[in-house]
């Protein structure tokens, strides 16, 4: 359908993954996106975070640390790799919170990383209703500082919240949740940093994108301005500080 | 403790009851558990579209095996069919439709459930630590709460309470209880017996629930078609 | 990429306009999708709820009545057929209200249907900031009850309204808006209600979808399940209660 | 009133000068009017993306006549051309993006502008009606805010002034006034005039502005490019 008129790119690549990160400090806050398992997952970035070893970081993400020791949304069994996670940055000692829906699965054996961390008073784990966290990155993204929801009313996740009646129900009020650094994986970007996903692959990459003070995309392939079609760009260039391409065949999904 | 009067269902049976609740034609997210089993076990000619969290509304079966694409899950680690009509979105919408009331049925595991209706089901306190995940938004915002669980704990103690002992996930929200032995009913006036399992009178299934149920006057045995 | 299983559909289809808005009594509040001007504006269902003759109704929509009198979003000049709007309902007496964020254009002459029906006193005209006004419907379907933004403080928009600060910045509060019944407009919908947009289309027409008691989709075309990319769901379904399809050549746009 | 020293810009020229501080690369919002104006008139090399409103981001011109889709459009009602990279999204995206921050820069018509940076331009009060749409949003949350406008109403009255007394569009939002007589900074310490048009001095420009300004030390003439 659309007759593209030519406009010059602006490009936002990088050439590789540990320059991507180079510039995060000890202490700074990383959204991660996804859902939680391989598909969504920034490995190849979470990787090179671990590899550049700053500390006291804070993580936010969705489902958090389970996959190492469940596979949770990776190929069942699988060792080639091994399933990674969040947890990477609490058995390196390099995280010392997570905000996060879901650190641990319903079985306690054997614990995931997050656990250990946290019971040995490693770590902090904040644990917020999904539509609530990511409710939060939304909102901080789009300007909008606090919200009403009815989600945790009743519950220990009122504690120490403002709640409120609208038409005769009650609802806590929460902030909006921001971040440094939000790490995204995309199927695709073009040089403007407009990005596409696929399938169940978007979860909370989308509004982390928006949320973050800089974005840095993970993706299979970058292609040219027009080689994603404008109606199904998923996140917007506008969003998108730096774009990584994966090399071909990495072993990690 | 009397000894039970008669087998228990199993997790299976407890899911293909609570998928015979499920209206054709529904919008309905599944708790992981015994809820997740619901997805391979409808009745003939009845047509969901599930919705899980993660971002797909319009599933209606679960492959039995990783197909190899990590890129099309449910919330719980399960890889759907995919079906013509199926959409892909983020989390944002995917919330925005839970929050909203927009998910017809949601089944949900539970750990205790009160008379009023209270759901427990996302921490063991001795552990310390739990996983909220997409239930609460489930519990306090789905049109209609089915929790699908064992009637007792594996030490045979009632986990239908007075009052949960266990953090809340949502007050007031169960509307109906479907466990191994029995089908309940949660309304303003209390709890109703709707359904026993076979072998099992109102009276067996009173000694091992901790509120005082009423028995409905459409009480009748377990339903399984 | 999709290997479709097969599914049964669940129709929402209805065979006309008529049929699909009979229903709406007087007093409704109808949400009206798209921008403003052709594009986006489900038309039919506007002419089929002026042909109904309903009453007392509100109206909530964007740019609102200016088309008739300017071409906005028209063909410049076409007169076959005239541009037709919001106005339609003040012309007729049937509207007593409209929400909307820009209903009269710059220029004062011609008066626009709802600026006359303003200055009578036969209409209330409520004017929202076009992000307030968004985000208020998209709060109604997204189960907020209310949130803060920064946009109309130190304005009219703030009088009457409480404003409460964070990290120092000033915002309003602004309560969710909804509707009884949403008319949008899409290029396709399959039987499940799914809608695709094409170009600048959607604008206020996904929102609205998701908060309205009752929304009624008015599309180009209606395809079988499957017809639609999984990829490229505007709105879900699950929004959707009744799809009807405009005749081919239809002399609207 | 004394008379003009010289001629004042045409609005075209005015959106040319406008057109000079925008960023290449930047995400610009244009409102309509004058503003709409500087989307055809880049300086040779310079690339923007623009936003629009009503859900497009990344077009960079305009058709200058309505080629028959009313689906590519954008928030004035003009008919963009398309360019790769551009995307399409809906109004709750659209204003996430304004409200969030994510505008470079906004240019915007007024109807008068204090010292203050307060914007005045979305009503009359005479006519008692008036069309607000994104302005207030892309006033008061665009990282820069350009407002283009004549320096003066048609009878020659000041429309930069001490206080408006038009209903604001947001208070304190402005950074750069550009009209047909000349450029001003609005800074906390007040008004500084950056630039005025050939044959105007400073002191001619004050005559029809209400608020003192300060001339800046880069004080030049009107830039072309």
């Amino acid at each position: 359908m659309l007759g593209y008129h030519q406009a010059m790119p602006v490009s936002k690549t990088i050439d590789n993954f540990n320059d991507a990160v180079a510039d995060i400090p000890s202490g700074a806050s990383i959204m991660i996106g996804g859902f939680g398992g391989a598909g969504g997952q920034p490995t190849r970035l979470m990787l090179a975070l671990r590899d550049l070893g700053v500390d006291d970081l804070t993580i936010i993400g969705n489902v958090a640390g389970i996959s190492a020791t469940t596979h949770y949304g990776w190929r069942e069994g699988a060792d080639d790799p091994k399933p990674v996670d969040q947890g990477m940055f609490f058995a390196s000692g390099q995280a010392s919170k997570i905000i996060c829906s879901f650190p641990v699965p319903g079985t306690t054996n054997p614990l995931s990383e997050i656990e250990k961390a946290w019971r040995a008073g490693r770590a902090e784990v904040e644990i917020v209703p999904q539509g609530t966290l990511i409710e939060q990155i939304r909102a901080a993204g789009a300007g909008i500082p606090a919200f009403y929801t009815p989600t945790g009313v009743g519950t220990s996740v009122a504690e120490g919240k403002e709640s409120r009646e609208f038409d005769g129900r009650t609802y806590l009020l929460e902030k909006a949740l921001t971040g440094d650094y939000a790490f995204v994986r995309a199927q695709k970007a073009d040089t403007h940093g407009n990005l596409q996903y696929v399938g169940t692959s978007r979860a909370f990459g989308p509004a982390m994108a928006t949320a973050a003070k800089i974005t840095i995309a993970e993706v299979d392939e970058i292609v040219d301005p027009g080689g994603i079609d404008a109606e199904r760009v998923g996140t917007l260039g506008a969003y998108v500080d730096r774009i990584v391409q994966r090399k071909a065949g990495d072993p990690y999904p | 403790m009397t000894r039970d009067p008669a087998p228990r269902l199993s997790r299976t049976d407890i899911a293909r009851r609570a998928a015979l609740d499920l209206p054709d034609g529904g919008i309905v997210n599944l708790g992981i558990g015994i809820p997740a089993l619901c997805s391979n076990l409808l009745p003939e000619g009845v047509e969901l579209r599930y919705h899980a969290e993660n971002g797909i509304l319009g599933f209606s079966e679960m492959n039995t095996k990783f197909d190899g694409d990590p890129n099309i899950m449910d919330a719980g680690g399960n890889f759907p069919k995919l079906v013509p009509g199926m959409a892909f979105f983020d989390s944002v919408e995917s919330f925005g439709l839970i929050r909203g009331g927009h998910i017809d049925v949601t089944v949900l595991g539970g750990l205790q459930v009160s008379d009023k209706g209270d759901l427990a089901n996302w921490m063991i306190p001795k552990r310390g630590i739990g996983s909220i995940g997409g239930g609460m938004d489930l519990a306090t915002n789905a049109k209609r709460v089915i929790v699908a669980m064992e009637h007792t704990t594996r030490d045979n103690k009632p986990k239908i309470v007075n009052q949960c002992s266990f953090p809340l996930t949502a007050p007031n929200c169960v509307d109906d209880i479907i466990t191994d032995i029995a089908v309940i009913k949660v309304k303003t006036q209390g709890l109703f017996l709707m359904e026993a399992a076979q072998g099992w009178s109102p009276d067996d299934v009173q000694a091992i629930t901790e509120p005082e149920f009423i028995v409905s006057d459409d009480f009748k045995p377990f339903q399984t078609a």
